[in-house]
């Protein structure tokens, strides 16, 4: 199992990639929508340090950091968010549309609940090939008023799948709240009704998530079928960056913040001044040497547009 | 007054509440959130969350129950996100909301308008910036509008829903934050003429929608090399105003159609292939076509503009189009 | 509330509705898809004895009987399959279209699962204008696992709105078992996920389902909300006229046919003989008469094609 | 050997999972219940619930797990019953299938293949009767096919198989039961071009699928009255074949496009447009349009017969081009 010291590093490396996103996005270097995860880092530093180097990931639009703890370095995503052919989707994506073969990180996908059929195919691939890997689909608490959840969750259950299927329950989609938009709000209850053994976990708490989730992906590969975990966390930024934050008060979010999931850890850890110190030094190292190495991409020939329509074939 | 696009739709929507009871707007975040594009702001607090009506994530859901609550005598506004969101609902609007009326033998007509934000330009990259109303515009039973001005914004919704059938308005991204003048009292405006937006004898430039700005700088450019082309905006994409379509072209016997949709069968294909039908032994030159180019639009600022339709391009089609052939 | 004798004489209606639709399909007077609800009469019978006149009702393409007891005549039904104008949708619906605006049956549905949000929608209008109608929402339990099946009842139950939900659970979609495609088979319980109370019923016996419907109704009627039944029951016949049947066992057939709904009912009421035969003739003459209306119905004139892909409107 | 339509379509899957471990076909009733229009009966029996696997009804779910599997490295064939259902899974083939290699700079290629039944003409009615593969044809990212004859139906499927892309092959309804002679080694059939299905100097007839055998008899009725049409067979419409279209409009000046979808936004626009911009001035007359009519199909045979394109509207359209202008 990964140290407790390692997760914290771990999710300072998300929050400093986020916060880099932030500052970067205020310059104008960074376009489109963005959606940061700080406050949720322990969710998907947790499940991730459960995963084996060839299970694969399926997540949102809200997934760098999910890209990064998969393997995908924040050069790669930096660069893809300022949209150079140096990116992990040669710029093409952005955002919300990171991906990367070589750790299996099927995205970054931005139609709410699109991703987790993805990851039933996926998991079908596995089990009628006999290989016991495992794919994990994070997808927020909005998805689960989707159809394509309902239609997901049936499939992986009645054909025993090996999908951990994370909510990622910070209580708001956007601006709406949770209540505001699910006649019964018991998320993991929900995943019940499939017959999909379901727990909530403390999402702020990234010991509870990272132990969860290695119960929970070892009873996914031993051929147990789908698990799902609501994963109960906050979002403490705003939506994206548009988002006036009309929906919630900022004495909720407070509330929330004094449970920052980094610094809970860093606590109890009793990490050492110097050690922390270090820590965060190697992290915001690694996230300038990145940010340089942004700064530094090309752009994709604008010739190469039509590339990838379809994949480049022998010509016959 | 000056406005923009996006209070002149905003207006048009507190109006058509304030008039009719049985209008609401219903739809993701338009409520307590304020409108994804902040076109709904303030709504809430005038009208309540039951005529602001959150939904959840469920677009065939709720634009199924918009057709229900259509049909059982409430005039809805449906808003969906993003066009891209409204494939989730395409079920319910091409297999109901355009078929009950025929398949009913008349019986029961949908008195629904959907409203939704199309088009790309703001590096939103490809599940976000599809131009798809042209596409729409293939289904019988619908009735496909697009704003492009702040007095079509302002003028369209009020006719959408005295329309007995479907309308679907598409607003492009690009648009909300145009600012301009409007009339104090900017009043309806119909939902089956195009309408002329620069008189020209040289070309007819035919577009909608978020690419009509664009459009208009490329007349200036031409007007500037001695080329008066006439501009004309659809705004209703179905039916056509094939009178309109024509007469501009019987004049300037030179086309060329702007259409942010992908080339290859686009509304511009069927603007096309009408004109040919029409004025074959009038046209000086075959129609042009300006779309975008056949790519999921990418994310990077230079990749996305080299997919859309820019003024250099339409320039370079309108002076094809002039110096073709005779 | 409806007397057991009217509910038999009612079960018969819709058996011999559906009897002469077989025999008509034989003889190539009825074309298209055909699908018959023979075995199944108690369930449209008893729900609909527990309905108002201006209640609504949504149903599918297996829908001839609900349109039937909704009080859509038979000679309008049968013109419908006919493809004549004097039909109820003036021939263009055919039998997995009959529409009604009078009686308020809105179809006629042949898209799975499309009609409940249908309903949800109509019982949306009926709240926001404050009128106590109830709209039932008829589905077979292979909507299930369609996703608009999920949405619906989230919204339903969200907003408190006044839909019976009937789950017409006669266990095979057409050839595939229920078990075959849900991970969890017990129907109830899914509506019960939603909150929405919710209610197995025996769908053999009318007598039950009447009286299940009418306390249902009532509650919808009151103000409670969304309410569910799954009405468990079998249909006789194949599920279209195409179907060949490969997927049961004639002997589980014959199981279910002996518990026909209206044999059942005739020997619990011990009906004499000669009010028997009484019924029977009455409902032929019925059935015969239109049989006689659609041979003479007439061919709308094809000018008329295009009329009704829009509404008549005045000339501005 | 004398086969039908079906049985080829059904060899050729037979074929496909016998070659390759990692093909398997998935949908509604494909197996227990034999095939909606019996195209996989058997083969249940052959390869076992796994590979012929029953799906519930959920669209959405099974075609995106399609793309997963895709993704995963097997070669699936999902079946969708018939084309208006396919609205459910758009969401999942447009913004995902379609756009996932592009978006993802190339990385993942999606090796999909999706099956399914289009068309009128069996009095279905308005939501089992669309023609939408010409709709379908206006998305990036697709191959689009139609397989109107045996050897098509026969030899299409596993082209599509190794494709490294998603394929679409759209099946007429009407085509099914179409007997005819197929030789014992019919093999693959590229899905790149488009075929002559008979030779002419006087008019070209430019058509697909279910289409073909109308526009055929057509041919031969206009051959009584002394006309000669070419009659080409599109086969795939994404990417459509410009040169072979090019070619015989070329040689005839003239062009008649017989398609079943509607007629606005049909894919007979984009290839009406196509061929103007690229014969303006070879053409003798402009290019006809045969379609179906802009309704909801309806269910009464003569009005469905009245929607659709019909041997009579063909030939009139063909004199028409014969006899226009020059
Ligand atoms: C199908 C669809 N509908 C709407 C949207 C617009 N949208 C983007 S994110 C979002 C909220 C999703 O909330 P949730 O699933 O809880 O994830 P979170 O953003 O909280 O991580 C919405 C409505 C979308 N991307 N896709
Ligand atoms: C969305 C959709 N998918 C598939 C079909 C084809 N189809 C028609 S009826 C049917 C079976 C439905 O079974 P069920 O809901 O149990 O109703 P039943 O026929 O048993 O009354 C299917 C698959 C359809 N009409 N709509
Ligand atoms: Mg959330
Ligand atoms: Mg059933």
């Amino acid at each position: 199992m990964t140290e407790p010291v390692d997760l914290l590093r771990q999710m300072l490396r998300v929050r400093r990639l986020e916060e880099t996103c932030v500052e970067l996005y205020s310059a104008a270097k960074i376009r489109g929508f963005l959606h940061v995860y700080i406050g949720e880092e322990a969710v998907a530093t947790g499940v991730s340090s459960a995963l084996a180097a060839d299970d694969a990931v399926v997540a949102t639009y809200r997934e760098h950091g999910h890209a990064l703890l998969r393997g995908v370095s924040a050069e790669a995503i930096l660069a893809e968010m300022y949209g150079k052919q140096e990116g992990c989707c040669r710029g093409r994506g952005g955002s919300m549309h990171l991906f990367d073969a070589a750790t299996r990180f099927y995205g970054g996908n931005a139609i709410v609940a699109g991703g987790l059929p993805l990851a039933v195919g996926l998991a079908l691939a596995d089990k009628m090939q006999g290989r016991d890997r495992v794919t994990v689909c994070f997808f927020g608490e909005g998805a689960v008023a989707e159809g394509e959840f309902h239609e997901s969750l049936n499939l992986a259950a009645l054909w025993r799948l090996p999908v951990l299927f994370c909510c990622e329950n910070n209580l708001y989609a956007m601006g709406t709240a949770l209540r505001l938009v699910e006649s019964e709000t018991d998320i993991a209850l929900k995943a019940s009704a499939y017959e999909i053994p379901a727990w909530p976990v403390d999402g702020m708490d990234v010991l509870a998530v990272a132990e969860t989730a290695r119960r929970a992906v070892d009873a996914v590969r031993g051929g147990g079928g789908p698990h799902f975990l609501e994963l109960r966390t906050y979002r403490f930024r705003a939506h994206s960056m548009f988002d006036p934050e009309r929906y919630r008060e900022k004495a909720e979010v407070a509330r929330w913040v004094e449970r920052d999931p980094i610094e809970t850890l860093r606590a109890s850890l009793a990490l050492p001044e110097q050690e922390w110190t270090e820590m965060q030094r190697d992290v915001d190292a690694e996230l300038q040497a990145a940010v340089a190495f942004a700064e530094a991409g090309t752009d994709e020939p604008v010739e190469e547009l039509t590339r990838f329509v379809h994949s480049d074939r022998p010509a016959r | 007054m000056k406005t923009s696009y996006r209070e002149a739709m905003r207006e048009a929507i507190r109006d058509a509440m304030r008039r009719d009871d049985r209008v609401f707007l219903m739809g993701e975040d338009v409520g307590h959130y304020g409108g994804c594009y902040a076109v709904s702001l303030g709504l809430l607090e005038e009208f309540g969350p039951d005529r602001i009506r959150d939904t959840p994530l469920s677009e065939s859901g709720f634009v199924g129950a918009g057709i229900g609550a259509a049909l059982g005598g409430m005039r809805p506004i449906v808003e969906i996100m993003t066009v891209n969101f409204s494939l989730l609902a395409l079920d319910q609007i091409v297999n109901n909301a355009a078929s009950l009326l025929h398949m009913s033998g008349g019986q029961f007509n949908v008195p629904l308008v959907i409203r939704m934000t199309t088009g790309a330009g703001r590096q939103l990259a490809a599940q976000h910036s599809h131009s798809l109303e042209g596409w729409y515009a293939h289904i019988p039973g619908l009735r496909i509008v697009a704003p492009a001005t702040l007095a079509d914004a302002r003028g369209m919704l009020w006719t959408a829903l005295e329309d007995p059938d479907p309308v679907l308005i598409f607003e492009h991204g690009t648009l909300y934050n145009a600012q301009g003048e409007l009339d104090d009292d900017a009043g309806p405006v119909d939902l089956d003429t195009a309408a002329g937006r620069r008189p020209g004898g040289d070309v007819s430039l035919i577009t909608y929608g978020g690419t009509l700005p664009t459009v208009l700088e490329a007349a200036e450019r031409l007007a500037a090399d001695g080329i008066d082309a006439e501009v004309l905006d659809l705004r209703t994409l179905r039916p056509l105003d094939d009178d309109a379509i024509t007469a501009t072209v019987a004049k300037t016997h030179r086309a060329v159609v702007v259409d942010e949709g992908w080339r290859s069968g686009s509304l511009s294909a069927e603007i096309s292939a009408r004109i040919t039908e029409r004025l074959f032994y009038d046209l000086d030159a075959p129609v042009g076509r300006v779309c975008s180019a056949e790519v999921p639009i990418p994310y990077a600022r230079h990749m996305e503009l080299a997919a859309l339709p820019s003024v250099d391009r339409i320039v370079a089609a309108a002076r094809e189009a002039v110096h073709a052939g005779g």
